[in-house]
């Protein structure tokens, strides 16, 4: 088994219309290669699912300023005005979600899960629409899962079969996403033969990943230093 | 705000920290509060996008790309940190398992509801993790100027912006006064060196309880 | 039933795996299709206590005191594998990331239930996790006898025990036939070769169509 | 900062009547030592949590065997033919729950969401007094979340902060119950300084684990190997 990929095919295996699942956290974990060649590629009509809007021209960012983005669903975009003046002038959609909320939305949608019911956003904006629920005196939301067509995933290391391990602050939303979707591409800094990693020490079993795409560490660096904003 | 005042502000927080608990600061003054935690208090930072254990940041040219806290800057490790994945870092949020959460506010309301994610008319930003951390911290302290920078009070009788979360502040720290927020109303409990009582209760929209003489803070 | 029908039924489940497609085998019957697996064809093995990639059993004396599968038996893994919690273990299973479980019956019917977990007035065992497994995989094979140990018919019009899931069966193997369940009822795909088709009808509460010429296995 | 302590002070710190989440799956990972010291001290009219019975005088068996249990929460029993009797004749009462829901309801206990929607049990016993709901024409159960009052859990190496790190098919329930309760106790084959594990490798933060009880590898061997049975 070798699941590694070339970077053109991974991703031309996209199509327009899809809802894509993109990794990271304010770009940190976020496969910037697989999303470049997106941006070169030209897929329209994305529904992306991202943490956050990523930066002007980083991270999902590259999306919003290349207008194939057309539905953003996310906990925050404070760290990219582009994306506020596309949602303003109707370019673009945005779904604001609680971040907790959506991590968990993400899980339940790759583990066969529903919904779940969570304190976060009783009594807010959030609950339009949504049923609520008293348990032992305490209220709860019922949320509903989040499923995906394609998650972009990094990782710091893979085998050959796909199993994964993440680095740092860079494992965040990525092991939840490839669970979700039916085409999952991860970009990693290094491809290790199967049965070079220790079982006990893979987040992510290779059972979910689909296409390895092989990025060297220099082009992994972070697209834009903006510091600042609270995501 | 003077640079004096915010400092005051993050230092009367600091001096809540117990030693051993898990805290989770918001970006400005609430990350202050972290360079006056009291001498023998350790206490034990956690990052919602992903980690417990966070240290100071780096010297510069020694950050690494893969860790930063939630507010986009690059920090440090501790020793005894460890990483997780965003379902179980508000798992432990949302759990119970964070002592001290320290957010900045726009508005605090007499039933200790929280309005600090959006302005409507103004650009959104969005709440990222502050519903989630209201929700679920165990004690939710607000750090904030005790007026707008129109001089509007921000500690209302009763919120007008769209709420973060109904009933969960516990504590409010400003310039000028540190406020219970408890379920018969919010209890003045200190009063900055440099402020009278009614210094403060002009400042603020909202009652304020006076139980016993309230203690001095600087 | 002899040994030999055994390894007929446990035969007939492995021409049913694809290559690399992620299965999990119940105890007995099922485990032994992974003795016949047809050349060319690498399944990887989950197993619900938690993990991919399951070997063989050791070598007597190798055994490993953290390693065994869901039948208590002690296992070894493969190149690859790789281990995770319960929660995860069955987020795999309920979120249609196993593609095929073989699962032992006690009944199924022609609406696809399945019961096989419980006999009310005999000894109560649980149902582990055949619940989720039912629910969750993709495609369910009941590896059984034709009939129970009295000769009476486990393939039902409508099962009599209480079920383990609501229409999730998709193909039954028996040392008689390979039946498949589908949205319109049952409908006999292969007969054993030492089986007419007459002897499978008798053998069987349940009604069975016949589309095509059934197949011949052995 | 050093967490470990005396294995009959951290035993001794659970009261008769406690709700107590014990780790393991077949007697693999579960922490015996702490189990034995528990039947020693004899605290009674205890509900267990544990993804099974045990075997006969081993893992929670134990607990079977000396009447402490007065409740079990379990997807199985079938190996442990002593529970079988003690629930037929009165003597303990037994909560049978589907595997992955019963994980899944400890890990909603210790992430502070309510309860979540499962397809498992539907149109099955397992439904009775339950909610169910239809979502896009797939029906789910409404399953609540579990907490408890103490958990008992086994891990491979700790540092003396509780970071853990589990091993092999050891890892099963541990990791979820810690969360879900009050005072965790976990033993341990090795305990290391803080900053000895890689914070990439730790698999339960430390934050979780109150009282940790170093236990020689050579009193974790498995008490029983009975063999067969379908958990």
């Amino acid at each position: 088994m070798n699941k590694e990929r070339d970077l053109v095919q991974a991703i031309a295996d996209i199509a327009s219309g899809s809802t894509i699942m993109v990794g990271g956290f304010m770009t940190v974990g976020t496969p910037e290669i697989l999303v470049d060649e997106l941006v070169r590629q030209g897929q329209e009509n994305l529904t992306i699912v991202c943490n956050d809007a990523g930066v002007p021209g980083g991270g999902v960012g590259k999306l919003v300023r290349s207008k194939q983005l057309s539905i953003l669903i996310t906990s925050h975009i404070g760290l990219n005005p582009e994306m506020g003046k596309a949602m303003n002038s109707g370019e673009a959609q945005v779904q604001l979600v609680p971040q907790g909320t959506l991590a968990e939305r993400i899980r339940c949608g790759g583990t066969g899960l529903g919904g779940f019911l969570t304190p976060t956003g009783v009594g807010t904006l959030v609950e339009e629409g949504k049923e609520r629920k008293t348990l032992d005196g305490k209220d709860y939301l019922l949320e509903l899962s989040l499923k995906g067509d394609v998650a972009l995933i990094k990782a710091h290391r893979a085998d050959r079969a796909g199993n994964l391990i993440f680095r740092m602050s860079a494992r965040n939303f990525n092991p939840l996403m490839a669970p979700a979707c039916q085409y999952v591409v991860a970009q990693v800094s290094e491809i290790v033969e199967i049965g070079e990693l220790d079982p006990d020490e893979i987040m992510l079993p290779g059972i979910f990943v689909d296409a390895l795409v092989l990025a060297p560490a220099d082009d992994q660096t972070r697209t834009n230093e903006t510091e600042g904003g609270a995501p | 705000m003077s640079y004096d005042y915010r400092e005051r502000i993050a230092r009367r927080i600091a001096r809540e920290f117990q030693d051993g608990q898990v805290v989770n600061l918001g970006i400005g003054m609430p990350t202050m509060a972290a360079n006056f935690i009291p001498e023998g208090v350790n206490i034990i930072l956690q990052s919602e996008n992903g980690f417990v254990g966070m240290g100071p940041s780096p010297v510069p040219g020694q950050e690494d790309p893969d860790l930063i806290n939630a507010g986009n800057q690059h920090v440090t490790l501790k020793p005894g940190a460890c990483f997780f994945d965003s379902a179980t870092s508000f798992g432990i949020i949302r759990g119970g398992h964070v002592d001290i959460t320290v957010l900045g506010t726009l508005e605090v309301d007499e039933q200790g509801n929280i309005a600090n994610y959006i302005v409507p008319g103004k650009m959104v930003a969005g709440m990222g993790g502050a519903m989630d951390l209201c929700a679920g911290a165990r004690k939710v302290i607000l750090a904030t100027t005790h007026c707008d920078k129109d001089g509007n009070p921000k500690i209302r009788k009763k919120c007008t912006l769209p709420l973060t979360a109904v009933g969960q502040a516990d504590l409010i720290v400003t310039e000028k006064a540190v406020i219970e927020c408890t379920p018969e109303g919010l209890v003045l409990l200190e009063v900055a060196a440099d402020c009278s009582i009614d210094d403060v209760l002009q400042a603020t929209e909202a009652e304020l309880m006076i139980l016993d003489t309230p203690g001095v803070f600087a």
